[in-house]
């Protein structure tokens, strides 16, 4: 298997065989869309131009994407740290919580201050909820998959706790706190451009979506130029490795696991802070377990991260739309399309790399002959 | 009619992308003969091996077995032909018992209950007849590696193997256990079974074998009758040049204590005492050689030493200061900067991280010295300088430091790490099987090495399971059973059976 | 009395909510001592509720149903290892997409056939699995203590926990009594050592996966038309992750696997019986907090057990054969 | 045309989006003007699909369920000229119709039910996810019990904490089969489709269950007593129907018994389950809720406007 990697240029290794892979995807959700008696190349369009098709719908597509791109960083980092963290879930839902206390705490003295505690609360929330399952982990050996999981469940029902009870908005009737003080919340892109003298449609995208890419970034410089980068990646390939090298694998696993709470934690910048202005029981709706495909879709690194963070963007904007288009086309069934292109995209690499490889293979032999 | 030839190649060849394992090999292996293989690593016979046992298909040639052409398609037709193999790393299920493993695959039958019935009785027999003593109902992982090794070949034989492969089946193994198998393929021999004998060990090679094989890159460079050959000319016909004679231990004159233990108890993995009451020391400008039946505490005596494990009770000492004791442990780290160089014994395990780079893993360990990061950040541009040397310095191949550490073999990843450790210009070396499963060429290399940081004045601690290493290479040479150390003897009045009598706890000395 | 009374309807209620979880425990059980990591037990369950009261609210009869729950959650199973054992894929990936997909696709055919938004007809009695009385259990009611633990705990349950109890002693049985489950353990941890021995570690897996449909299609089965009497959409409710952890507790054997599950189902039964209760010193508990008590437990016990757990070795890792 | 929105529980939830929908074909096959409606898969798309109808100036916007009270107050006021009707919400602005119901009274009249058929003394309610919106459902039908009875004793459970809990039958029938055991004899379940659980444990226990939102009698006859009406179609019916013949108004309407929004369901299946006495008492507490003389008691701030 060595060298695998190494045969395929670099455009064929992220272009070529993702492209291939979710064009089988949509394949076979074609299929299901035709069965239903539906026309799977109108639904195709429809879903291409409501996720690209207009501003708003772009606006969409990349807000979405940007809690995608959280949630990936956040799976990826601990998985480099040869640690799964199932939990991005329950970790972006106390990070809503963490923000949300910030908020409630300083909003109405200073709203800027506000936003930049709450910016810290989500993530230190966020770590602070995978922080008990790394220390299981790392001194008692608990699988991290299962705490995580647990936790997840946990942190749901602690949120609903305290949103039907201290957090609840005065009056109301669902589990959701009080709007946030006027003036707390991250600007709008549309508002952004504007004072940059630049016209664009409404839409949820935020400023923290520039946080996300940010973060991106970050994560990137952190696994390929620092030490601390280094010494994670051997902890996470080779415990004993790690040891011989002097590097503590107990700490370094909590300090990872950490760091992706940390980005899943944020993520609530983006739905919360960035445009529902209050807590919600369950806004995470899911984000968390897709950042498990996102991240590996995007192979952990952080640039196929976001592009795959993206792709699913557009899913959900796009399948939105298209479910808007198409009445019988439910949301169901755009549950159901995210699942096939996690399987075939996120799952199923070899699926085309196989043979595209032999292809190379051949080709370069004649070049050689 | 009777076919004389066991194994038969013709033209055999294998290719892993443009690497040609084995080119156009052609070999005829009569029956009733023990063959030997030998080549540098990387020189095909593993690959040889897995193919004439149907775990790789060849990409060209044929495979004549007892006169007939075989395509095996995998290495239950293999067996079939009555082929059996004992593959460098052992095909055992740990938690298996032996009785376990040697039935898997060929239980003939759903209970196993009765398989397991049936096939008691069916070893008896096998027992017997080459004189095995097994406990079958330990699970594998409780077993010494030359008891692991015996459990294969009963396996094989099991499954009615007439012609036996075994890929450096020695390469783990004490002087006596080496005998024991020895004995072993004279019985199979005896019996008329054929055996196919890769070893890096050219006096194996002269001690058991009737002919034997030399290839290079690939290809079959000699055939020879073992009682017409010698181990000079056969490492001359392996590396194609003559081999260097080992370079000469200087005389270093009496030195200063370097390292020291004193009463060193520790707990292995399991809980048990791995170490008892070990006192030893290590001067400047001398090899210790730490000699031991594997599984008798050399791997936590490295691990004390290293920082890797903490001490029950006792002291260490290194340059007079006290770096271990029940409370305290110093960690790598500060081992390394203190001057403390570590060759893990077990290479893939602790020594690399198999999937990164070669040029990453060229400074695991060292990633916080100064010279390979600073202020938290990597110096990419010097540690890809760095590596590049070592490539060089060592004649590391194929000379690519971006390939992952795992498509280099056993050899050149050794030599990588060697340069690794002997690079910090470290005052003590503390060096597990410096060339286990390393080809000679290699080997030469390294003991040179080895023995120029001695005559630099370096303190060296060496762990082998090669008494003709620890005899080429060190000054004086401790000796581990259960433990303890049961002597010390200067190389000069130890001879491999004193040692293997200390080995095996026969022989006691206080030296 | 009352204590007493309590107890035995805590129990009766873990033996029907435990059902599902062993089932599906036992399925994990079965692939990953192959060394196939299932995490899409919760897809293949959800599938299979739904092929099975679809099926039965077709046909009127829940054997019916019970043949189409299998066959989907096999036919997932089969999905999960061509893309595992074939494509050499990351199962966990795998496993997500398939509960993803499947909790998409189930209601949207359940809205295709039966128009009622993700949901199957409600099954009349013949078209389920319902409670059987055993034999003179009626009698035995008022003999104390035994005649009522027979009633009301031993009694009264739908056939596929009766089959479960069956099921159990046979898992184990294969496991650890008859070659395959030699095979089968042996390919979990060490598949290069299986494949030299000449067995197809493919086949062996292909197998494993296959079986542990099945056994997670009986678990779908028994939710839809044994304990309910129709497919809701999400309806698994993460039984499926729960049978995970089971598993995990249970370190990949049998028994202790039955008993996690056990522990589940009773905790669950508990916390559903401390909501509204005023117990002493503590008061009334908040329903979230009692809601918490499975997973708080789970995560208690699992810290209580130092050291790695014996998973098999080769678990979650793709086998290749370098050609 | 007119649109309707319905929130993440989803077209065919057997609770009030539901009913929605009914009122909804009611209209558009009483008037043949058809309508277009949108299953929202996240409160993010709440102001997306708003804004969208909003835009392609649809006559009016029907959005059901309390979640939309903010997307609605923002949208509403960007669209000035497009009328809104929200349900479960209050939103006070001039293209704004709210329309939120007693709940509580309606579940006043079923406790009564309940507290008059009891023949253990014990009756149990099982709510879905515990939020306020079921808590007074809970409240409401507690006094109605104890007005009948006051030394009724009530069993209570909610399936869970998270939207999850209105989809989990299994589990809420597990927990009417405990309430049952524990000598309940009627369970009022307000738990959405996880209300079917415990319909089946009431028939496989051979006791009695009583069921919410829409009429849910005929599910299992003979084992549902009655079923807590929430006209959700009436008032959708009714906004869709004023918005097409110009009267329709913005404000705020409250739907109790008085304005036949809440109310008990008796039909041919369980009609034999009620004696005249019992009638009369029912219409006795109705007129007194209505004049006042009676008052339902509600929890912290339903109701109240954002
Ligand atoms: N699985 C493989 N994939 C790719 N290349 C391989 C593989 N196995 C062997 N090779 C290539 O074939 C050559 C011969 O390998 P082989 O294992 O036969 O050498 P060897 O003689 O056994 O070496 P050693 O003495 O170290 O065991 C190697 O140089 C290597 O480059
Ligand atoms: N997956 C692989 N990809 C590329 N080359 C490989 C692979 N596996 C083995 N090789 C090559 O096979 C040769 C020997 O492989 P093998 O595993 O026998 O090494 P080894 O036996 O550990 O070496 P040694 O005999 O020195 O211990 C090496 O040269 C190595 O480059
Ligand atoms: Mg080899
Ligand atoms: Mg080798």
């Amino acid at each position: 298997m060595a060298g695998a990697n190494k045969k395929l240029p670099l455009w064929a290794e992220a272009g070529l065989l993702p492209t291939l892979n979710l064009l089988a995807a949509f394949l076979v959700s074609g299929l299901v869309i035709w069965g239903l008696g539906e026309d799977p190349f109108l639904a195709l369009s429809l879903l291409v131009d409501g996720a690209f098709g207009f501003q708003e719908a772009i606006g969409y597509t990349f807000y979405y994407a940007t809690n995608f791109v959280f949630t990936g960083l956040a799976v990826s980092v601990a998985y480099h740290a040869g640690l799964f963290n199932i939990g991005g879930e329950g970790q972006a839902m106390l990070g809503g919580l963490g923000l949300t206390l910030a908020v409630f705490l300083v909003g109405d003295t200073s709203p800027f201050l506000a936003i930049g505690l709450a910016i810290l609360g989500a993530a230190v929330f966020g770590a602070a909820w995978a922080f008990i399952p790394a220390w299981l982990q790392a001194k008692r050996g608990s699988h991290i998959v299962i705490t995580t999981i647990m936790f997840n469940f946990i942190a749901s029902a602690l949120l609903a706790y305290l949103l039907v009870g201290p957090l609840q908005r005065p009056g109301g009737q669902m589990p959701e706190s009080a709007d946030f003080p006027a003036g707390v919340g991250l600007v709008h892109a549309h508002d952004l451009l504007a004072m940059m003298g630049m016209e664009f449609e409404q839409s949820p995208l935020n400023v923290s979506a520039l946080i996300a890419l940010a973060c991106t970034f970050a994560v990137w410089f952190m696994l390929t130029r620092t030490r601390f980068g280094y010494e994670l990646r051997v902890v996470g390939k080779n415990h004993s490795a790690a040891r011989f090298a002097g590097i503590p694998v107990a700490r370094m696993t909590i300090v990872a696991m950490m760091l992706s709470g940390a980005l899943a934690g944020m993520m609530g910048l983006n739905e919360i802070l960035g445009e529902q202005l209050r807590l919600i029981g369950n806004f995470t709706l899911g984000y968390g377990f897709v950042g498990i495909a996102v991240a590996f879709m995007g192979r952990n690194h952080p640039v196929g991260i976001v592009l795959a963070a993206i792709l699913f963007g557009a899913l959900y904007q796009g399948g939105a739309e298209l479910a808007f288009e198409m009445p019988n086309i439910t949301r169901d069934l755009i549950v159901m399309i995210q699942g096939l292109v996690i399987l075939f995209a996120g799952a199923m690499e070899h699926l085309f790399r196989d043979p595209i490889e032999r292809l190379f293979m051949r080709f370069r032999a004649r070049e050689a002959a | 009619m009777d076919q004389p030839f066991a194994i038969e190649t013709r033209g055999l060849s294998k290719h892993f992308g443009d690497v040609r394992a084995n080119d156009e090999l052609s070999l005829i292996i009569p029956k009733g003969t023990v063959h030997g293989i030998v080549g540098e690593n990387g020189a095909g016979k593993s690959t040889l091996l897995k193919m004439l046992f149907g775990f790789y298909r060849p990409d060209g040639g044929d495979i004549l077995v007892r006169g007939e052409v075989v395509r095996f398609q995998n290495p239950m037709e293999a067996m079939g032909k009555g082929i059996g193999m004992v593959h460098q790393h052992f095909m055992l299920v740990e938690p298996f018992t032996i009785l376990e493993n040697i039935i898997l695959g060929s239980e003939g039958g759903a209970d196993l209950n009765a398989a397991k019935a049936k096939a008691r009785e069916d070893l008896k027999e096998l027992e017997e007849k080459f004189g095995f003593d097994l406990p079958f109902d330990e699970p594998v992982e409780r077993l010494s590696v030359g008891v692991r090794q015996r459990a294969e070949i009963l396996k094989a034989l099991y499954r009615g193997a007439e012609t036996l492969i075994l890929d450096e089946p020695t390469a783990v193994l004490t002087p006596q256990e080496t005998e024991q198998l020895f004995g072993l393929v004279r019985q199979l021999k005896a019996q008329g079974k054929t055996v196919l004998f890769v070893t890096h060990k050219l006096n194996e090679i002269m001690a058991v074998t009737d002919d034997v094989t030399v290839m290079r890159a690939g290809k079959v460079v000699a055939v020879r009758k073992t009682n017409e050959t010698s181990a000079a000319e056969l490492a001359e016909l392996m590396v194609g040049a003559k081999v260097a004679r080992e370079a000469a231990r200087a005389e270093t004159g009496e030195h200063k204590v370097r390292l020291s233990l004193n009463g060193v108890y520790a707990s292995g993995d399991r809980g048990h005492t791995a170490l008892t009451d070990i006192s030893l020391e290590v001067h400047d400008g001398e090899v210790l050689g730490v000699a031991g039946v594997a599984g008798n505490g050399q791997t936590e005596l490295l691990e004390v030493i290293t920082g890797l494990r903490r001490l029950a009770r006792g002291r260490i000492w290194y340059d007079g200061a006290v770096i271990a004791d029940e409370k305290t442990t110093t960690d790598p780290i500060t081992l390394r900067r203190m001057g403390v160089a570590h060759v893990a014994e077990d290479r893939l395990k602790t020594g690399v991280v198999e999937s990164m780079s070669a040029r990453e893993n060229a400074i695991l360990g060292y990633q916080r010295e100064a010279d390979f990061s600073r202020r938290g950040l990597l110096k990419l541009k010097e540690i890809a300088k760095r590596a590049a040397g070592y490539f060089e310095s060592q004649d590391v191949r194929p000379r690519n430091p971006n390939l992952p550490i795992s498509s280099f073999s056993g050899g050149n990843q050794q030599k990588l790490v060697i340069a690794r450790e002997i690079s910090r210009a470290p005052q003590l070396m503390i060096i597990g099987q410096p060339t286990r499963g390393v080809d000679i060429g290699a080997v030469t290399k390294i003991h040179d090495q080895i023995t120029e940081l001695r005559n630099a004045g370096k303190a060296i601690l060496v762990v082998s399971a090669d008494l003709d290493e620890l005899l080429a290479i060190s000054d004086r040479i401790a000796v581990m059973c259960e433990g303890e150390i049961v002597g010390t003897l200067k190389v000069e009045d130890s001879d491999e059976q004193t040692l293997g009598l200390m080995m095996a706890g026969e022989k006691r000395n206080a030296g | 009395m009352e204590f007493f009374a309590d107890l035995t309807l805590l129990i009766d209620s873990t033996f029907r909510t435990a059902t599902p979880l062993v089932l599906a425990g036992l399925a994990g059980l079965v692939a990953e001592r192959s060394g196939i990591v299932d995490i899409g037990l919760e897809g293949k369950m959800l599938a299979a509720a739904f092929a099975a009261a679809a099926a039965a609210a077709v046909s009127g009869n829940p054997w019916v149903g019970m043949v189409a729950g299998v066959l989907a959650s096999m036919f997932l199973a089969l999905i999960h290892g061509y893309v595992s054992i074939a494509q050499r894929g990351n199962q966990i990936v795998s496993g997500m997409a398939i509960n993803i997909a499947v909790a998409g696709l189930a209601p949207t055919l359940a809205n295709f056939w039966f128009h009622q938004g993700g949901q199957t007809p409600l099954l009349g009695d013949e078209a389920r699995f319902s409670a059987i009385t055993l034999p003179f259990a009626e009698r035995l009611s008022d003999v104390p203590v035994l005649g009522q633990l027979y009633t009301e705990i031993i009694s009264g349950h739908n056939l596929v926990t009766y089959l479960t109890v069956l099921i159990i002693p046979a898992v184990a049985w294969m496991v650890y009594r008859t070659s395959f489950g030699l095979r089968l353990r042996a390919v979990g941890e060490n598949p290069e050592a299986v494949d030299t021995a000449g067995i197809s570690v493919t086949k062996l897996r292909y197998q494993a996966v296959l079986i542990g449909g099945l056994l997670c299609g009986l678990s779908g089965v028994v939710l839809s038309t044994g304990m309910g009497a129709a497919f809701i959409r999400d309806m698994s409710a993460g039984k499926g992750y729960l049978a995970l952890a089971a598993m995990i507790f249970g370190r990949w054997k049998p028994v202790p696997t039955l008993l996690a599950c056990l522990l589940f189902g009773f905790v669950d039964a508990l916390q559903g019986r401390l909501q509204g209760e005023n117990l002493p010193l503590i008061g009334e508990i908040p329903v979230q907090f009692t809601i918490m008590l499975p997973y708080v437990l789970t995560v208690i016990i699992l810290a209580g057990f130092a050291g790695k757990m014996d998973a098999p070795k080769a678990s979650g890792i793709p086998y290749e054969k370098d050609h | 045309q007119p649109v309707l929105l319905y929130d993440v529980g989803g077209k065919f939830d057997k609770s009030f989006n539901e009913a929605a929908h009914v009122g909804a074909e009611k209209f558009s096959t009483e008037t043949r003007i058809s309508y277009r409606d949108f299953e929202p898969s996240s409160e993010t798309q709440y102001e997306q699909a708003l804004k969208r109808f909003a835009r392609r100036k649809a006559d009016l916007i029907v959005a059901v369920g309390v979640g939309y009270s903010v997307a609605v107050r923002n949208v509403a006021s960007q669209y000035p000229d497009v009328k809104f009707t929200v349900i479960d919400a209050i939103i006070e602005l001039p293209n704004v119709q709210s329309i939120t119901f007693r709940e509580n009274e309606g579940s006043f009249l079923v406790g009564m039910i309940a507290a008059m058929k009891t023949e253990s003394n014990k009756i149990g309610f099982i709510g879905g996810m515990d939020i306020p919106l079921i808590r007074r459902f809970e409240r409401g039908y507690q006094q109605g019990a104890e007005y009948v009875n006051g030394d009724i004793t009530l069993i209570e459970n909610y399936v869970g904490t998270t939207p999850s809990a209105w989809n989990d039958p299994i589990k809420a029938s597990e927990m009417a089969r405990s309430q049952y055991a524990r000598g309940a004899d009627i369970i009022f379940s307000a738990a959405g489709p996880s209300g079917l659980g415990v319909i089946q444990a009431a028939k496989d226990t051979g006791n009695l269950s009583i069921g919410v939102d829409s009429n849910q009698n005929h599910v299992a006859p003979g084992f549902v007593l009655t079923s807590m009406l929430k006209r959700v179609d009436l008032a959708v019916y009714m906004a869709m129907k004023e918005a097409s013949d110009g009267s329709w108004q913005a404000g705020h309407r409250v739907m109790g018994l008085e304005e036949g929004g809440v109310d008990y369901a008796v039909d041919e299946h369980n009609k034999g389950m009620f004696t005249d006495e019992m009638k009369a008492r029912l219409e006795q507490a109705r007129a007194k809720i209505i004049s006042g003389e009676i008052v339902v008691g509600d929890v912290a701030g339903s109701n109240s406007s954002h």
